[in-house]
């Protein structure tokens, strides 16, 4: 990527950039370029419904990790009005590659989380790119768990690559922390949305992912493994991850075929980066119609339903009882 | 959970798909019994650099007599040597395979390949068996196939371990041992099951009886994040390998050799994630005490 | 806790003993108003040396307008800040005395002095009021009295406060700023007026309001670990010192000195005690925003 | 102290020495002194019962220091059978200050729990000479739980000095790891017996020492503040903590009549360390008696009567309405 654009959509951004230097130019010279403008704009129709309706899944992986696509933070305060942010986990450290709070989302009061990535370099490492530490994920229950005493609807927005492989997360037990929150979360006796807004690594999305609802935003993708990560275990090159990123089977549409998320939130076209704003307004109507189906239901029904969501995945076969006969009486290698 | 409790007897809530392989490359179910060694087989002790006689290891649990290394022991031998005998163990759900839920590449051929060299069907093997006269349902991950990684079928099998042993309020011990964690080539459905296991652990806790998790050597990624961090006692055995991220990818991360004993059930006891440190031959006696205690 | 919710609504489970000093002695229900200042007096500010003058630093909520320290605020007047006027407030339990229970030698002078010059009765005052034209049951420690320490009498009006709170379902807010911690000269009864308060606190849970914990300078020992630390939310002014073990004590134990901002609230933060630091001028509206949200 | 001796008991030991060594004689040379080792026997106990029946505060507060008197793992030892350690908080660290574990206590399964004084240097060391950090009271809170979770009741021996104060114990929040503490065993549904074996310092003593039945071994001390401490705050002298530990009230009679704790556990006279099997089985008897009380009891009755009895904890006085009528019309300063 060079200045935030891919190679595969150079073409269609060089055409918005001259549509755009003609509309200057007509504003200011007062020149009516309005016909050619025209052309242009049906030409630049035309490519991005080429290139946008047709992503491979690599292509949508970039989407994800675009810089400029909204992060938690960002949707936050597009989203709901009245965000106060809470911090700690009580027992180590605030951890900001974890954030979250209390805020009203279409007039309902819910607590919203989310891993946070930086918007600089600064934030980057402020928030160690996003990557929580198990701190972050107690941080997170606790906050759950707040929101449980109150009756409160919980909102979980992920974005992260997956659990931080470092010293003191290991140290720390990242993996009972996630377990632990696996195990918690599902025990929860309020509504749970999740959404996938931008990448779903492993352990670190499942983390703060278990749900009423799972959702996922178009360009998202959701993994038990990073695609570079699979290509370096199968081929031993990280430069083979769009090879991965295909077999892995990770985008919202795969995953919605798969039963394992709910519903594929749109975005604009060409990635929630092109038009934040609107990216956030269809995330906020998913989670809000979701909600307002959960909230009539009681915490005991809410729990079995989720559990019983949880029981059905996985996919596998049973034999017969007369296959197993047959195989059990045949002689032995 | 006493509410849910009923609604999980029934079985067969996931999704069946009928088997994809031809009738000849189905998986046979396992023989119960520890495969023989043949004599005079050797093998180098990666502990003290020594020879060591196959049937040697093997009487002494599969244990370096000279400087105590634990070798990998297979979901089989566990078994005769954590119960009773292996003629109380009832190995339960042999009829389930596992199948190509992505058509990921390759998947059907290495499974095959796994089935036929180590004789199991998967990784786990889980079943009812005797430990100090005493039921006990018994789940063991088995390293030497795919790692002991976590996939469909292994999540289902443990999944519905916890539901017969809340069914029959009998204690569970479930020995991890999984370098891969979760299983790369079922992709999401893998990472589900990590949900769907510490679910079943959690309504299990209905029977109050006890989960006994067993850390063996590796016990890393989806397993550890899942099921086995969450046992009301978590043992291991010395010298293993425990932790979420891999100790390569943490190498590559942090750009520095790793501090020595990272991730070993030392470090691991240290930092407070295990109850204990148990040797192999004092596992079964461990086992049997805290059994013992939950029935006075 | 709905059971057990009735249980306490019944008033004086404490034992209760007759006043032990004369008449003269015997402090008065303190004014519900803050002093006046009088003109030309000064401080100087300990975070930067400079000179400010009392009514100016009143007006500015006693807080330093260049190096923002935030300096003591005794109850009276913090009530004055955080609700909607002091009209508004309901003092609790104006008839409680502290006593002196082991004989400790000297208390009941301490006492006597502490109760002339502060105007107050104890380090608590407790009451319901209106913030943002809601009801709300709020209790200030006063450090001006006793360092704002926990004895008999305060932890007794603290849990009152919890307990009509529950009755009336309203949220509460504690604003704690006690260096003594627990009250020596009560012994072992200061101790458990830390258990007390943190029962009641958690009885308190059943009304589904909130507990809002505001800790100002100093939050220590006693109060710091028990009731002060278990708010649904808790928030702390900037620069506040707070811990349990007192850093002289530390500083003394570990033989080096402490690193710089050692248990200031940007420390408590940083470990993850605290759910934000709020600059006193935002403590109103803040305070406001979280009760607002808890109606919504 | 000199080897283990306090000055004000070296008579009895030089006189019960000389017994010993007269005893040995006999056996080795077979001559007979019966007459002369019953006259100093006879002085001997009037000795004992003339020094040990009237100790001072502080010098029970020495006895509950000394080196040889039982830990809490040598009480667990002797109290108990099958006793199975466990060890961590799951978050940051398996703090050997703290134990705990599950074991049989008179046939019955009990979780039981305490601080862990070293027993020589080495061993103090790895144990933080006996002070928790915040790690060890979570991990005790982990382990009560967990009691609750099997319907076990737990039994918690107190011999600590107080809450460590170091850096690291304030970081990671000693503060409200205690205040957690508190909170949750004030409402866990099994029968909890405390009992101060030894030192019961301040926050580090009631972070596990919340129960229906607080006990106290005779020669044991449970206090607000140490009396060093106190005598440093009000003398500015450590040197003066003999009249800070009276002025205190902290000894087992004096915390009877307070009303803190139900029953005071006689120890073999001269203290524990002078027959510890005899101080254990003293111990064994009143814990034991106290669960069987508590055993039939439901949760919701243990809890009702639990927080009842801390309810009424404090002395204070209560104004009538005539007088603080009259004191409010008289005219101020
Ligand atoms: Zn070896
Ligand atoms: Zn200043």
């Amino acid at each position: 990527m060079v200045n935030g654009v891919f190679e595969w959509e150079r073409p269609l951004i060089e055409l918005e950039n001259r549509i755009k230097e003609l509309q200057a130019f007509t504003k200011e010279k007062g020149i009516d370029f309005s016909e050619e403008l025209a052309t242009l704009e049906r030409k630049a129709d035309r490519l991005r419904a080429e290139i946008f309706s047709n992503l491979t899944p690599w292509q949508r992986v970039q989407l994800a990790r675009h810089p400029r696509r909204p992060t938690t933070l960002d949707y936050i305060n597009m989203i709901c009005t009245d965000f106060v942010e809470l911090s700690g986990d009580r027992c180590v450290r605030d951890d900001e590659a974890m954030v979250g709070g209390l805020a009203l989302l279409d007039g309902m009061p819910v607590t919203i989380i989310g891993p946070q990535k930086g918007r600089d370099t600064k934030e980057n490492i402020r928030r160690n790119f996003g990557l929580p530490h198990p701190e972050g994920y107690r941080k997170a229950l606790r906050l759950m768990q707040q929101a449980e005493k109150f009756g409160r609807p919980i909102v979980s927005l992920i974005d992260v690559v997956g659990a931080y492989p470092g010293i003191e997360a290991e140290q720390r037990g990242q993996g009972v922390a996630i377990a632990e929150n696996i195990r918690r979360m599902s025990f929860l006796r309020v509504p749970i949305v999740c959404v996938i807004t931008g990448e779903g690594g492993s352990g670190g999305a499942l983390a703060i992912g278990v749900g009423d609802r799972v959702l996922m935003m178009e360009n998202a993708w959701y993994s038990v493994i990073s695609p570079e990560m699979c290509a370096e275990i199968l081929w031993k090159d990280t430069g083979r991850a769009p090879d991965a990123a295909a077999v892995l089977k990770i985008g919202a549409q795969d995953l919605l075929e798969l039963g394992v998320i709910d519903e594929v939130i749109p975005e604009p076209l060409g990635g929630a980066h092109r038009d934040r704003e609107q990216a956030a307004q269809r995330l906020k109507e998913a989670v809000v119609r979701h909600l307002r189906e959960l909230l009539p239901l009681s915490g005991d029904e809410l729990i079995h339903r989720r559990l019983e969501k949880y029981r059905r995945m996985g996919r596998l076969a049973q034999e017969t009882e007369e296959r197993l006969q047959a195989v059990s009486e045949s002689p032995r290698d | 959970m006493p509410v849910f409790k009923d609604l999980f007897r029934s079985k067969s809530r996931y999704a069946t798909v009928k088997p994809s392989q031809g009738d000849g490359d189905q998986p046979r179910p396992q023989p119960a019994r520890p495969k023989e060694v043949p004599d005079g087989l050797w093998v180098k002790c990666p502990g003290c650099q020594n020879i060591l006689y196959q049937r040697e290891l093997a009487r002494n649990l599969q244990v370096c007599a000279r400087c105590g290394h634990h070798f990998h022991v297979g979901a089989v031998e566990r078994l005769s040597q954590l119960l009773d005998s292996l003629d109380t163990f009832e190995e339960w759900d042999t009829d389930l395979r596992t199948v190509n839920p992505l058509g990921f590449p390759g998947y059907e051929e290495k499974l095959a390949r796994m089935q036929a060299q180590t004789g199991l069907s998967e990784a786990v093997v889980t079943g009812e068996g005797k430990l100090d006269k005493y039921p006990v349902a018994v789940g063991v991950l088995d390293f030497s196939f795919f790692s002991g990684s976590m996939g469909s079928v292994v999540g289902e099998k443990l999944t519905r371990l916890f539901e017969r042993a809340l069914e029959r309020r009998i204690p569970v011990v479930v020995v991890s041992g999984g370098g891969g964690g979760a299983r790369m080539q079922e992709g999401i459905l893998s990472l589900m099951q990590m949900a769907k296991t510490s679910q079943a652990v959690e309504r299990f806790g209905a029977s109050r009886q006890p989960y006994i998790s067993v850390l063996t050597n590796p016990t890393m990624g989806g397993v550890y994040a899942s099921f086995a961090s969450l046992g009301d006692y978590i043992l291991a055995e010395p010298g293993a390998l425990i932790g979420f991220a891999g100790p390569r990818i943490v190498e590559r991360t942090i750009r520095q050799s790793l501090p020595s004993g990272f991730q070993t059930s030392e470090f691991a006891l240290k930092n407070g994630m295990v109850d204990m440190i148990v040797e192999r031959k004092d596992l079964r006696p461990t086992l049997a005490r805290i059994l013992r205690l939950h029935r006075a």
